[in-house]
């Protein structure tokens, strides 16, 4: 709308006459030939793959959680094609600011499988992500990630570094001030970020047509002279080319870039929600039917590339996701120390006190017994 | 009458004032079908209507900030924020207009709204979910800052802070929303806002308390009886204003007082009870008082919250240390 | 844009293309009769008379703040169209939630002058507002006031009143995130407010064009699903119309408004500011053409209406406004109880003793002498 | 050497840190070509260019939220809010963000990164611009909290602010920006953050102050001084880590200790440091501490302000009261 230089999809497909980018339609047929990106198989088949991992795991943790074995879990189920997608173009020095539904991405950065458990265990070890460069921990605090994406692309621009930075927040998290002061500083300073809208339909139990009146939420990019576009999140092809563009976009020093990632979590908000009090079961069958998994799958079976074995594939994942799971409750443990050490670089003397203090009161429990 | 646990309670008091006032009205994230995430509204909005009982979009300055143009016209709103640690987008409404508009206007307008949140630890939660934040708001005039400990005062106080003409943060122990009991009047009653409650009389120390370490108190205080020691507990029920009289008295009679809530130590509900304690019965002390509180760091995850969170046996030690000094 | 009944100027003057609304020019010839509102000319010769008022007492306030008789203040001179163009549609019921900068729209409400300069000269009881029915103090807190003006507005709407609302901010405060949530929250709720913009171009120092990279600032309102429209600022007759255009629409149950009014800020920001720091003085000549003050009265002269005499008009305004001044001056005194009066309904017991305290200082300071 | 006022000097101080070190920037509302409202950035913007010393959009929340992201990928950030009261907007990047991400990555992230504004009364000023919000910050684990009360600490503390790996609030008196003029070194040195300063020895009572209140104790102390009184000074420097030490060895020589301030009194440094001053020293105590504070109300404007400001007559007065109980 705005730049010269925008790639042709951004007008393709202007959010302001509400279209939507789609390659693949439920049967995974090619519905778009125009824009389908030439992909080799292998690329393909890895993709299935990683989204296969992803819902695996995440089908684990929830069962984890309900055993009891883990604290409230946040399911990714049905959002996959975006994680893996992004994942699949986010380089090792380019930069991950997550919210906290995107798993695949992570792992696709390095995080562990262990790494995530042990967060939702209950340890900050486990949601440092020590081992994945350029990843922040998970932003709890919705809509506050966004800024610190743009601060590491003004980071990134003012070193002349070749890294691009990647973020994501939901459908509501759109509604909070930090989302459109985020994107307006990314206008102005015209950093390279990739901003990501996962709209699931919901925040919690809240439908998205309660958040905004707005006519689909790529359309928000024209209040900060970004570029937008509205994409179907659950098409892996989709996500694959706009991530694909937005990145090239952004590494050629053009600007960032807004996607929405049109979906919709199958699954309950956190293990502790139940969607039956907010959605109809016509609903959640409705969406079923556009699971990204099962359409790159049938895309694949058409073409004759779903080489897989999927249920021994399953149970290979099955058996390194448990070794990671048990690994992590074995390594749950919280070292005293812990609560301290990380609040300041050098720990200052009234920490030291109340340490020492709190030290003196064990001691003196240990000797009553 | 009827048993209650605090969730239900706070509901009640909803309920009531919902319907013998139609120019109250409920919103926030999640508290339409959905009843909150702690249940606290279910049923309200089917009961009144989704223009009384309503989700408003995820963004905690626009909750509140809406709200304040309510109340200055006409209404009484009572707005949910889902956790504590989601009142700090809505940090910047609360100090610089809620609580200022009556003075700015020099009583033009005034506020009676209801800012209301679960809040503190105790239930393995992710960050955000476990903090004591209280003394940020008690240290901004202009507002009313209360916390209830038993389910019949939290709908007493409730009832209260709906019909005061002043903005009032109603904080409620998510740790004892449902852990706690009791029998409730299923009429309409209030609480005085501003008035601490003396729950046992003793004589050697005073413990200061409220939220949910009432109960950890108590259980400290059943240790300290039988080692002969005599306790006057003091629920607070209202940070601010803060009732020094009660505190006075108290610590005038045992000359001792033990601070015991989880917020950080430092600048807190702990360090104004000290000084109130000095300023108020420094000749009748007889021991240093004492803060039992959370360390001055963020509050850890489950597997490191046991570290932060108070126990009876520590309430227990401190107040032994004090009895004996 | 979205809404069916949209009157036709949002759709004649659609920000995405980037048109902005102006029916006379510089030298007060119309250019666009197709939407020249057919005013009488009483109303016409009321508004120059209103914006006279307006630059005279404002003129005089910076005067009084120079001589050190009147504390930091807020010039409006350049922006009288906007403020009384507004003040014309805002009606005994309605509200005004203001920013800083519309002095004339608070007069238009029942603000005197008196009050204005007792709020300038350091007393909350000038700032208060008393006799001005529906109108909230002055916002210091940039772009917080806008969520005032969509609670009024829930309120309004909530009450069946006839009652619409009427709110401002600057180019600046658009940044701010209180600005995008307002405006959601009220696309979402559907109640009657009218949010203008004052595009003065500047926020202190900082251009509009540091400021956001959206190609003006009505078409922000796209974001929200509401309808929006930029306005020649100076061109009282826009503004005019505009307002009709607006209120109607949101008195008549269509949900709310954005107007971007484009203006200068003619003067310094406050008193204790200085321009040439950051913008050349051709620029001020070159926007001192289209001064609306001097653009009206072309228009009239040239159709004959100009029968003001207006040195005369402004002997009897400074005369007037000198009387408020010295009234002011004369009852500026604070009574110490006002300090504590207005903090709560019911002054607790912790105020009482901090101001009996304060008072046993007093004595003592008093017996001291 | 050179003669300084504080703005001069923080600006010189900012001014080393640009030259000698490139992951240094600096921005916020009219930083770059207006140098800042109070003129704190004058000439850097020219000195250092548009891509290190530049204006940002009008928004707090993103000021504060961007440095972060700047600060953990490898610069040192250091923003300006405009005011104390435009603080708020950003206080949920600060409370839920800035003072975390270090413990949240259990260290994998630093936060290198300077808050810096101007605060307090005594100029006259609007609504927003009078307030002493210090207790707020200093309440939140992981921020540093520092206030310089002349022009040369302005400098050294400055300097290990922005050398700090720790986020560093950094609040500047403005009433006394120019107020004081100081020989200043021209090189670079720097101040230990959270140590604090003995200002003045004395053996009667302790008076601990800061920022522009310093100047204001030492007028009444020289009254004190008259009255046979014989004040120990201490200017904290740094609100939080707070400097124990040094309270705790006065105290306990004086015997007395009045916290003098511009905050409101509840829940407030004051009472910090008087429950510090009944842990630290309470056998030693002699008189109840006492808090020389602003009242728990808004501060009011330009007329009715000298009420609220903390004169040296009324310093005097609780000092003697103090000496004399
Ligand atoms: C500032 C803030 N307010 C409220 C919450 C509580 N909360 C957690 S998730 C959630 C809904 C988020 O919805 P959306 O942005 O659509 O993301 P989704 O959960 O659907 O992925 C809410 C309200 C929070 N984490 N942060
Ligand atoms: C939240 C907040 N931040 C900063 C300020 C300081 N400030 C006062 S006016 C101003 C510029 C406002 O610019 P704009 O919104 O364009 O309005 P104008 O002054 O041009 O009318 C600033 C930064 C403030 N008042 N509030
Ligand atoms: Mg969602
Ligand atoms: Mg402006």
């Amino acid at each position: 709308m705005i730049q010269e230089n925008l790639p042709a999809i951004f007008r393709d497909f202007n959010p302001l006459e509400n279209k939507m980018l789609s390659l693949i339609d439920n049967d995974g047929e090619v519905v778009n030939p125009k824009y389908m990106p030439s992909l080799n198989d292998a690329i393909v088949i890895e993709a299935y793959k990683q989204m296969l991992y992803e819902r695996i795991a995440d089908e684990m943790a929830v069962s984890y959680q309900r055993q009891g074995r883990m604290y409230t879990y946040t399911p990714n189920l049905g959002q996959e094609a975006i994680h893996i997608a992004a994942g699949m173009h986010i380089r090792e020095q380019d930069w991950l600011v997550p919210a906290f539904r995107e798993m695949g991405t992570l792992l696709a950065k390095g995080v562990t499988m262990k790494e995530m458990f042990l967060f939702y265990l209950g340890n900050e070890r486990g949601g440092s992500f020590q081992n994945a460069n350029h990843t922040l921990p998970i932003a709890i605090s919705i809509g506050t990630q966004l800024h610190h994406a743009t601060g590491i692309g003004y980071s990134v621009k003012y070193r002349k570094k070749d890294e691009a930075v990647f973020t994501f927040i939901g459908d509501g998290g759109t509604s909070e001030g930090d989302f459109s002061e985020a994107l307006n500083f990314a206008g102005v300073w015209q950093v390279p970020v990739v901003f990501t809208i996962q709209n699931n339909q919901y925040a919690i139990s809240v439908p998205v047509r309660s958040q905004t009146k707005s006519i689909n939420l790529a359309v928000k990019s024209v209040a900060f002279g970004i570029p937008g576009i509205k994409v179907d999140g659950n098409d892996f092809f989709a996500m694959y080319l706009a991530y694909q563009t937005a990145a090239a976009h952004a590494l050629a020093g053009n600007g960032p870039v807004l996607i929405e990632a049109f979906t919709y979590r199958l699954g309950a908000h956190t293990t502790s929600d139940d969607p039956s009090k907010y959605r109809k079961k016509e609903e959640e069958n409705e969406w079923g039917l556009t699971d990204p998994l099962l359409r790159l799958k049938r895309y694949m079976e058409k073409k004759g590339i779903f080489t897989i074995d999927e249920k021994k594939l399953t149970e290979e994942y099955k058996k390194e996701i448990t070794g990671q799971f048990l690994d992590a409750e074995k390594n749950k443990a919280y070292p005293y120390d812990d609560v301290f050490d990380h609040m300041y670089t050098d720990m200052p003397d009234e920490l030291k006190r109340q340490k020492a203090e709190y030290e003196e009161f064990l001691n003196w429990k240990e000797n009553r017994r | 009458m009827s048993v209650m646990t605090m969730v239900k309670a706070i509901n009640n008091a909803l309920d009531i004032k919902l319907k013998e006032d139609s120019t109250v009205v409920i919103y926030g994230e999640d508290v339409g079908v959905e009843g909150g995430v702690f249940r606290v509204t279910e049923g309200l909005q089917k009961k009144y209507g989704v223009e009384r009982v309503f989700d408003s979009p995820l963004a905690e300055s626009g909750i509140v900030g809406t709200a304040l143009g309510m109340a200055v016209s006409g209404l009484r709103p009572i707005v949910e924020l889902q956790f504590e640690g989601f009142t700090f987008p809505a940090f910047n409404q609360i100090a610089s207009n809620v609580s200022r508009i009556q003075n700015r206007s020099r009583g033009k307008f005034n506020v009676p709204m209801v800012i209301r949140f679960p809040y503190g630890g105790g239930i393995n939660a992710l960050e955000h979910h476990s903090d004591s934040p209280e003394a940020l708001f008690a240290h901004i005039p202009g507002l009313k800052v209360v916390i209830p400990s038993t389910p019949y005062d939290a709908k007493g106080l409730m009832i209260a802070a709906i019909e005061s003409n002043d903005p009032v943060i109603f904080m409620e122990p998510k740790r004892i929303y449902r852990a706690i009991k009791q029998e409730v009047p299923s009429e309409k009653y209030s609480l005085p806002l501003g008035k601490a409650k003396v729950i046992q009389e003793g004589s050697d120390v005073t413990v200061v308390a409220f939220g949910a370490l009432i109960r950890e108190c108590q259980k400290a205080i059943a240790m300290g009886e039988e080692a002969g020691i005599s306790v006057e507990l003091i629920d607070l029920r209202t940070i601010y204003p803060i009732d020094r009289e009660t505190i006075r008295k108290s610590v005038r009679k045992t000359g001792r007082i033990v601070v015991v809530a989880e917020a950080h130590e430092s600048f807190s509900v702990g360090s104004e009870l000290i000084a109130i304690a000095n300023e108020e019965a420094f000749l009748y002390l007889e021991a240093p008082p004492r803060r039992v509180m959370g360390f001055d760091t963020i509050v850890p995850l489950a597997q490191g919250e046991h570290y932060f969170i108070i126990h009876p046996d520590r309430i227990f030690y401190e107040i032994e240390k004090t009895f004996k000094f």
